[in-house]
């Protein structure tokens, strides 16, 4: 079982060893955009580290991380501005955060409590957040990409300047959804640009088994527009070639759809063991291209950082991180009654109904609580 | 007032909505420059531009899929999928998105558009132009299905279904696009969804149909009033919410009811209704309520005929239920 | 006999069918050399090697669209479908394909396969790891749908299920899959599909439930029995064909009936099974048919206990039957 | 709206203008051969307009036809073993005519009468032969893909020589379907043989408009196995072009996809009008290439075919034809009850009830007719 495949020489990359950088393709970002691409991308990777023991300690009930994506998911949501749309799979919380999703409002959906803004509705890590245009997260693999290009054409109906940026994995390309939205986004020339997070496995299925194309980049070229592969574990390749995908975008010149190939190095999911079906050997060969060690060599050899300056911003996220939670974990569950909001704008007369059930039963069950 | 049949009241409410609210649009297979197979949207691409009505490649999925994304971003895309058969491509999208959007968002997002399809037998379709699949949709909390059985009726309904907040399933019964004809007002009138309309009245029966079988209920009403059999008669007009306050003050009146469908009858939604009022109105009622249904098979080419319930076929199960 | 939980014994059915029978071959999203998320699977890759157990890539469409030309071949395949919320994509291949290809080929292919999917809710799975879909496929003429509720059964229907002349819809109670232990005999038996169990006997009440829900179901039959309310318990198995007489026998007899299931109401399985006992066995009903069952939303995380029906609310409706 | 796009260079053609033929390409066929493959064009040439006449008769409820693909349906067809497995669209009668499917048995499913081998239970059309390997054809659009790599996928599990040749519509290759089917064969390797019709329409949508790819044949890149682009209506380089695929399939080498460049000269069915949507001056265009016509010309100039032996062919066939309707008229519908069998292969209580509830409501409707 060979997981990566790999069309070397195409490959887009800015990053190279020890820091180094391909100085006519650096994006020149500022200094505060770096030091923000960096920080973005270390919290997720504390906090993938830190719900992990959370789940195991039974303190919530299932989490979902970004290890070693990190590049590919900052890298690539770096590029939209205000006005543009998120549309995420489930492994993409470092580009929520760049759209202003707070670290308290991603806990409290974790919890699925109170002050969650989707009431407790989904498994963690389903947030949605309408305010920052993120969508909202949804289970089956690969449904979110119609929406995406839906949302483009109406932008382009409307004649905004508005682009959308979907994430997807590759495993997520096997699906119809997938297909039919590509093919709809070649039609409409929609400013929808994709990309595709190739990190070699869908759960335990390696990438050669999900599709036997050369890459996953030209499956762009059966819908008549271009497909990118780039290094993704090069925060600043993602980013250049995603912002040029935008501007292309913007200027009416359609899709853009771009594999970042890229490795997880973690488990699929708290539920996930994949020592099953993958070896040690593969994973210790992609740590070795961790993005967020890449990244901070770039950043030091640019003076922009150093050991001390990690620990300390390590250490901040931390106890941000620790102190939210302890906030959160006192906020109660969502009132039993909102079960029944929001199937519909209005309630109908049948859940009205249902809901006067559930209380009258919960008030049964909690009499003969007190009679005992 | 115009003469309309459904296909012309279903344009005319397109056309209405469309100048009313510039974010509604017009998508499917063949509805732009061709106007749809049935003409439903005949005119609306030369009157609204390629912008608002336009052809989309041979996907339902895609279909249903963009349209989601266009009603996120604030729009009021209204879908058509060519035959209520072909659905089912779509149906991922329907079940566990569009029905489901405006609940795991925390009503953050909402969902509004209305998917047009026409549905039902009769016209020598086959097993793949000729289904009833309310049934399926019903049972999917999140969604709102109406099916109108007349011009005034598909027309406002049409309407109401466009301005409402959430996703509507809207389906046309074919069979009748053209044999149904009536007076339809010009211009804006909205039919409120949710309310059932009693067709006619009568103390022994209550007959509750919708959609094309409303006229074979009709006709079979007809003829046991020659019998001396005298029926409620109750068009549902929405399946989902269904009006349940019309159907038990007509049922705990007569006594007894009779349901019509074309869907196959297992977990039909006929089922639905007669559990409903079973648990509601047990000690009014005089008969079990009787389910006169299509069959559960396929639905058939050259039989169609015996598949389909008949005049003949409901007013023998108005019969056996006064006769209980 | 040695015990297995459900997990357990749907790997030995599917080990012993495969010995059995070359032309049975296991395939879906992870169920090769992982052995399944759920571990159904596991050492079948290792002892029949990947031509016949293998995965596929991620695509339901393609899993249960490829395995129905794989049955039209002569092969009998047991595709998985990871989580029956994951169904919907193969909607269309199941609906307008599987069920029909005996009819419309005028019995010259048949499609003898089972889908195999872990359903329900009680893991905390919320919206897409906890839905009970059954109904859709009831209601789909062409189709059987199985639903065990313990180890024995567990072997022996999927057994009778891949020997089945037709397909099946196999739906497997995941919250149970560990917790349901029993002795399970080595080696191969067939539980008769289309047949009920009776779990306990009583004259007072008949409970009928399926899946996880029998298990709550018995503790509420528990529960009532305290209190000198004793119920005919049937887990009904099959849910099409389901099992009519076995039924209509207790019915009749106890005069009083409690469905149970997790699905959403409206529509759900429940409502068929309210409308046949009405219908047949009117005139020996003391109450109506209760249903206890989920609510019309989609299935909530966080409030999942307020979603499940417990033992206390199934008891609180078989209270309410008698009292009636 | 631009209908035709090709990449015209790359288009595999060996009928040139007038008959002549490049030498080199030419799969030199046996006269018998040729025969057959003109008599069975003519046949469904024949058969398309006289159904259209009998369909707005009355006399059957539906039809399509196949007027100007004849090459790309028949020559494909011509590639086929016994043991192969034909996967039907809807428009492909020539193909099943070769396989051995009889006029009659045509005749009786238009008729969907008692001897129809389907019992009445589709639309006009909507064939199966379970003996001549002719899977059942189905409605809706693209359906039928998997259905072929699944019958591929278990030839090759059973280690046998069987290949399958699926036919589809340039607009099914838009559906989930086509695009599952597609990446699954390319992942397994399956002996299937793609043909897609590319005749430039779906119903009213232009070929343009299904998809932005440059070509049709390209979309099989996005899977990793070959597309080929071929004259659709060169009949001898559709065989050609697909009898080496079947090699190819035969040795193992896994599927191939055939693009074969052609176009609808009629109606999309008796229910269209396509006057409503596209030009006369396109259509006459490509009457021009009429695949029958080049066909002809080449047997002349070969001295197989004459004026005179066109006429009589023609003259024979729809007499063949005439008759068979005529004999085929008579034939009675199937019997009420079959109306309930075949949907289980034991009828199941609910469905013996329901049987027996149509025949009492029948003969109650019979004793009222003879009543009154
Ligand atoms: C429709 C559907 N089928 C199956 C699953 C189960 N599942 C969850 S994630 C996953 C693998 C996804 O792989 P990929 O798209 O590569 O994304 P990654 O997890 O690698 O980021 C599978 C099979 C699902 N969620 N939805
Ligand atoms: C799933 C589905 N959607 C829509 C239709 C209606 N329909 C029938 S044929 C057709 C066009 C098919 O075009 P193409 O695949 O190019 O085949 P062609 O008819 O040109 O041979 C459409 C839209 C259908 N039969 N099935
Ligand atoms: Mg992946
Ligand atoms: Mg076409």
């Amino acid at each position: 079982m060979k997981a990566a495949t790999v069309v070397e020489e195409n490959l887009v990359r800015v990053l190279g060893d020890g820091g180094r950088v391909e100085k006519d393709k650096d994006p020149g970002l500022s200094d505060d955009d770096l030091l923000t691409l960096y920080r973005t991308m270390l919290l997720t990777r504390l906090l993938d580290e830190r719900m992990v023991k959370f789940q195991r300690q039974g303190r919530i009930g299932f989490y979902i991380g970004s290890t070693g994506e990190e590049a590919a998911i900052v890298g690539a949501a770096f590029a939209m501005g205000r006005e543009d749309w998120l549309v995420p799979s489930y492994r993409e919380l470092g580009a929520a955060f760049l759209r202003g999703f707070s670290l308290r409002e991603f806990i409290c959906q974790l919890f699925g409590n109170a002050e969650d803004l989707i009431k407790g509705r989904q498994m963690p890590i389903h947030y949605a957040s309408s305010r920052f245009r993120v969508l909202s997260i949804s289970s089956p693999v690969g449904t979110q990409i119609p929406h995406a290009v839906g949302i483009a054409m109406a932008a382009r109906i409307r004649k905004t300047r508005e682009v959308v940026l979907v994430f997807l994995g590759e495993g997520a390309t096997s699906e119809g959804d997938f297909h039919t939205s590509m093919n709809f986004a070649g039609v409409f020339k929609t400013p929808c640009v994709f990309v595709c997070r190739n990190n070699q496995w869908a759960i335990s299925v390696p990438r050669d088994k999900q599709t036997a194309s050369e890459s996953i980049a030209i499956k762009a070229r059966a819908y008549g527009f271009e497909g990118v592969q780039v290094d993704g574990n090069d925060v600043l390749a993602v980013y250049a070639t995603t912002k040029e995908a935008f501007q292309k975008a913007r200027r009416g010149g359609g899709p853009t759809f771009i594999e970042a190939f890229s490795y997880r190095l973690g488990a699929h999911s708290t539920s996930d063991d994949p020592r099953v079906y993958r070896s040690e050997n593969e994973v210790l060969d992609w740590m070795k291209r961790d993005p967020l060690v890449r990244f901070r060599q770039y950043l030091e050899k640019k003076k922009l950082w150093d050991k001390e300056r990690d620990e300390k911003l390590t250490h901040d996220l931390n106890h941000d991180i620790l102190a939210t939670l302890k906030e959160v974990e006192k906020i109660g569950p969502p009132p039993d009654q909102s079960l029944f909001e929001d199937v519909f704008g209005t309630m109908p007369w049948h859940l009205r109904e249902q809901r006067d059930e559930l209380l009258q039963w919960l008030k049964e069950k909690g009499d003969k609580l007190e009679n005992n | 007032m115009p003469v309309m049949n459904i296909i012309q009241a279903v344009n005319d409410a397109l056309r209405i909505e469309m100048e009313r609210d510039d974010r509604v649009v017009v998508m499917g297979e063949d509805v732009g420059k061709f106007g749809g197979v049935f003409r439903a949207t005949q005119g609306l691409y030369e009157k609204f531009g390629e912008d608002r009505v336009f052809d989309t490649p041979l996907s339902e999925a895609g279909i249903v899929g963009t349209a989601i994304g266009m009603a996120l971003y604030g729009l009021r895309p209204v879908p058509e999928i060519q035959f209520a058969d072909f659905i089912y491509p779509a149906f991922d999208q329907i079940v566990s998105e569009l029905a489901k959007y405006r609940y795991r968002s925390g009503g953050q997002y909402s969902c509004p558009l209305v998917i047009r399809a026409p549905y039902g037998g009769g016209i020598k379709g086959g097993h793949y132009h000729s289904q009833s699949p309310e049934a399926y949709f019903i049972h999917t909390p999140g969604l709102k299905v109406v099916i109108p059985s007349n011009p005034y009726d598909a027309k406002g309904l049409l309407i109401s279904a466009i301005r409402d907040e959430d996703p509507v399933l809207f389906f046309e019964p074919k069979r009748i696009y053209r044999a149904s004809k009536g007076e339809v007002p010009e211009g804006d009138y909205a039919t409120p969804l949710e309310k059932a309309a009693l067709v006619c009245e009568g103390e022994h029966c209550t007959v509750i149909a919708y959609g094309a079988m409303l006229h074979t209920a009709r006709e079979a009403v007809a003829l046991a009033a020659e019998e001396g059999i005298r029926c409620d008669l109750l068009d549902l007009r929405t399946l989902l919410p269904f009006d349940v306050e019309a159907i038990l003050e007509s049922v705990k009146k007569t006594g007894r009811a009779v349901v019509v469908h074309e869907a196959p009858r297992t977990c039909g939604f006929g089922a639905e209704l007669s559990a409903t009022i079973h648990e509601r109105a047990l000690l009014h009622l005089e008969a079990p309520v009787l389910r006169i249904t299509g069959f559960d098979t396929p639905f058939p080419y050259t039989l169609e005929h015996d598949y389909l319930p008949d005049a003949q076929r409901v007013l023998s199960g108005i019969r056996k239920t006064v006769k209980f």
